[in-house]
């Protein structure tokens, strides 16, 4: 299917329903930064890959707008496009689940807040899955368990591998156990993977939180995140209640987590599609090793 | 001390309480408190299988929670013969919130894991409410790894509200701790059996419960959030958390619906708390018949199945517009 | 052979040639207690497994007295006790290297720093080795690595599990790199000892340091520990040196080690052999399990 | 600065910086000045050839420590293409002590793990002079078991004095962490190639050297202890590190000869810190040479191989009063 498809519409974007620690990007031609508080304009932040041009700091992206990013032109091919939510427990809180659903479907021309398929970065081919905030805060249900443990499988099948670009605000409560279970589900594919040799790259983006990063997101061979994203299991708000303080300035920001040995690096957006072609090619030889030939220094 | 007893158990308890006096009267001797006592005993059976028999989700998270509840350490007391603890994570230290080791069940040598909340006001302290950090998720794994390859069936005895969410937590990769327990119990090549024996909270009890059979003590819950946590989010009123309970579908027979569940482990009238030692013998008879039928298979045969099960959790719809898993609801109340 | 013959002889208890921190069994008929400086006679002290009977203090004890203390009457059969060092570099430091170990042969009646062979721990067979700090320091040289390694090379012949008791002052630097590649040995074999399906029970007892710490001791499955036992790698001094101040009570001790999570347990003398074959029943089922039957509470 | 220089350099050095003197004077022209440069290059050809061509173990010591010695980050620069740094160890930290990573070398995927020191002052102080803490090494084994995983040559570049001898080290498990890298190592199914580059200092190096080919550079060493550290263990004086170096047999003529090295590297006369270009090219053609050969065996053999090649290093006699390995001494002087 056609790239540009994918890409967000003029539709206003929502915050989603969960409301996450993540900045929004701000609406309009121009705008307040949420970061630095700066003017900037919508079409230099576009320009910059949805960066502030100003103090850096890395808005989210749609799911389209990241593949387009690292992908080589034209090699996204998506699979189970048509999966989609269904509400088992008919859960009704302050609005039924359903309606949730219905609303991000609207919002973001999306059936569920994961996407994937296969491509390749810098020629080699890849399954890469990108989760999208915007569709229910990219929280785990049975629908968005389904589809990564689908994409692990197909890298397993394609010998080639996986790539995931993470973001959620944990596990869709509306979906209750159900959903925590896809923690289970996803985690066992990726034990799989790795007994089969596929390397495994996960990019964690602003946020990574709760289930999702209890589960298949740090499990991957090489672990990298773009600058600054909130990255923990527990929310801040809810630590800042039990230690019943304040938390640190940077606490569960990619930094802290460098610090903490929990990350192989964190790596800026204009660099990713190159440092992804550049770890896939160390991992995944495209060509077979050749015959032995000596060596010289280059 | 009088007895603990939550809202919906005041009548019962008053009632229990007056039983008690009389018959202490009793004993002393006239005839006329000894037919008293046994009209009062009639009524309290049948008020108590009133109380007990229809509880709500709400009721039942707060049995599973009460005070008194049998804790990990009272069941591997009652079940497991000659048990050895084992400490440490071989990293960084040992959480007391999670207790490890090994011992004999039924004759049989078995590991045993379980998030211990203590059972006195100072214990409860000592063991974080059971609420573990990183290093007790990386004490489980090494101890599952020694079950493993000793060919050992591992127990695990869920009871927690979650993983501690503090700052030395996510410093020390609570994230990645749980996350590579979910993985390594998925392909463990012994069989495991998990039991959630009170709370099941969240990844926090998750992460030393993947198994081959997933049993819950009947007046337990398992949910993927607190109902006070759902009902901050949903209502930002954490107070409403008995009509977040309902919501989560989060007691055993809902959860046995929705294939997340396995079976479900009887407890005494009125909760485990009444009768621990009975409680403690059926979760033994239940935990030796379950073993019993997982030795049998071979360890590939085994995770392969397991792998199966986890697999195939979930309730979705397929790109050809079909239902995939069990649903609570009827058909025509699944979206779209 | 008798149990008998290991017993200590009536020859002075010497320190061995390193002086480790380790607290020596005090001589004469009786003593200040080195570690509570109460009077205790060697009488009590022997009587009480070698453990102060004023403060607890654990003094070391010697292969012998190991193997009586946890193996079942009659069971040890000794293996290797040939087995001796050689001076592979022509080592001349103050002494000749040929010297310490003719010196440490004399005192000890043994051949090596290293006892090892087959025996039962309460009904379970088992195969057992018990390092002597008296024999220069129980440092690690060719012949203790090679000692070791037959033993792990034993237990899986056996089909039995490994129990070694471990005391050492570090490698033996009189051996120089071939004492540090024992390290790399004994690993490897423990290693595949793991492979192999086979329990390792590991006791560290006072001291345990330096290149025996670093290698075999700590690779057990299941690692005891005797209490208030000297444990570590880089010896106390020379990490006082390294901070510039002095360590605080109690570091490197077997307590120490516990809090950090690298203990399973703290076994005091008098448990050790009940605690071992409880351990060895569990982890190697001296019968096959039996056709299931029904359970009840005991 | 004046270039650095040990006492037993200090007369070449001095006819070195003589000869730049002259040089700068040549170049203004005079047949006599250039007839002098001539002389004394000559001359300091020959007397660089007696300095260097017969050092003695403490004179490699110091070379080894020479503040101008290549590090790892040198050898990684010159030799791997695309290098792509890893960090952390997925539990406590990021040690920098180590440098672990995947690159390109000949074109072959390889990856890569070296203790740095350090190139200046500062980074000496933040490298902790190339002394590893736990953290250095559980990062090590995460990379080698990715490398494992994906079928990558392992090239481990040793220079350390060793492991950091303190408190947090021993907290959290410099032992453990050591010994199991030494396990794993043994088990890799990978080819590993470990190259001294410079200080080879006891377990800390060792923590990251088992290996299927073990070589070390011309001017390393590598010993159980530090000269220092035994002198002072001998002699009560930590001084007298130079008889100390000779006893040890820490060179790499010496430990070829004890069978625990495998191979030398050539370097410059005079140490690589003269021309640490040309050393990164002899050992990138040794390292291609070795991974070459190493590649083509299964991995099954590949392990076995390693384990007798470890199994089998020792000198010891046996029951029956043989000598196994080859010690560097004369039958007569071993004991008994
Ligand atoms: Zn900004
Ligand atoms: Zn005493």
């Amino acid at each position: 299917m056609p790239l540009s498809s994918w890409f967000p519409s003029k539709k206003p974007q929502g915050a989603g329903e969960q409301k996450g620690a993540a900045k929004q990007v701000p609406d309009g031609i121009w705008s307040k930064c949420a970061s630095c508080n700066k003017i900037i304009y919508q079409k230099e932040l576009r320009a910059d890959l949805m960066v502030c041009p100003q103090c850096g700091h890395h808005y989210q992206m749609t799911a389209a707008e990241r593949i387009e990013l690292v992908s080589d032109p034209g090699s996204f091919e998506e699979y189970g496009a048509g999966i989609t939510s269904v509400d088992p427990l008919g859960f009704e809180g302050t609005k039924p689940y359903v309606n949730t659903l219905e609303r991000a479907k609207g919002r973001t021309d999306l059936n569920e807040a994961v996407v994937y398929g296969t491509a390749s970065i810098m020629d080699s081919p890849v399954v890469i899955g990108v989760m999208d905030f915007r569709f229910v805060g990219a929280s785990m249900g049975s629908a968005v368990g389904e589809k990564i443990t689908l994409a692990a499988e197909k890298a397993i099948e394609r010998k080639c591998p996986l790539v995931l670009f993470c973001a959620s605000g944990g596990a869709r409560m509306q979906e209750g156990m159900l959903s925590l279970m896809q923690m289970a589900k996803t985690s066992a594919v990726m034990e799989r993977l790795g007994r089969n040799g596929i390397p495994y790259i996960s990019v964690l983006t602003d946020p990574t939180t709760g289930g999702v990063s209890a589960s298949f997101a740090t499990l991957a061979d090489i672990v990298l995140a773009e600058p600054k994203a909130l990255i923990g299991f527990a929310g801040p708000r809810v630590i800042e209640q039990t230690i019943g303080q304040k938390l640190p300035k940077g606490f569960q920001r990619s930094e802290f987590l460098l610090e903490n040995g929990m990350l192989d690096q964190i790596v800026p957006r204009s660099e990713m599609r190159e440092r992804l072609g550049t770890i896939i090619a160390h991992l995944a030889p495209p060509t077979p090793v050749e015959a032995p030939t000596s060596g010289e220094v280059s | 001390m009088g007895k603990y007893a939550f809202e919906f158990e005041r009548s019962l308890v008053d009632l229990e309480e007056r039983l008690e006096f009389l018959r202490n009267e009793a004993a002393d001797g006239t005839d006329e408190t000894a037919s008293q006592v046994d009209q009062l005993e009639k009524q309290i059976e049948k008020l108590r299988e009133i109380t007990y028999s229809n509880l709500t989700p709400w009721q039942i998270v707060q049995l599973s929670r009460h005070p008194n509840r049998p804790t990990t350490q009272h069941y591997i007391e009652s079940i497991i013969d000659d048990f050895v603890e084992l400490h440490g994570d071989r990293v960084f230290g040992d959480d007391s919130a999670i207790i490890a080791g090994l011992g004999r069940m039924d004759g049989r040598s078995v590991a045993v894991i379980g998030q211990q909340k203590g059972r006195t006001a100072r214990e409860r302290v000592q063991r974080n409410f059971g609420q573990p950090h990183p290093e007790g998720y990386r004490k489980v794994l090494r101890v599952a790894k020694l079950a493993e390859k000793c060919n050992l069936p591992l127990i695990t005895l869920v009871d927690t509200q979650g993983a501690f969410p503090g700052t030395a937590s996510e410093e020390r990769g609570i994230s990645q701790a749980i996350a590579v327990n979910l993985a390594a119990f998925s392909s463990l090549r012994t069989p495991i059996v998990t039991v959630t024996i009170g709370e099941g909270g969240s990844g926090g009890a998750l992460g030393i419960g993947v198994a081959d059979r997933v049993l819950m003590l009947q007046n337990s819950y398992y949910s993927v959030i607190t109902p006070e946590g759902c009902a901050s989010i949903l209502f930002g009123d954490s107070s409403r958390a008995e009509e977040a309970a309902s919501l989560l579908k989060l007691t055993a027979e809902d959860l046995t619906g929705l294939g997340v569940v396995d079976g479900v482990v009887s407890e005494p009238l009125g909760g485990a708390n009444r009768d621990p030692h009975w409680t403690a013998w059926e979760l033994k008879k239940t935990l030796v018949a379950e073993i019993d039928a997982l030795v049998v298979s071979d360890s590939e045969e085994l995770v392969e199945k397991r792998y199966q099960k986890i697999r195939s959790i979930g309730v979705f719809m397929t790109e050809q517009g079909e239902t995939i898993g069990s649903p609570l609801q009827m058909p025509d109340l699944v979206f779209p």
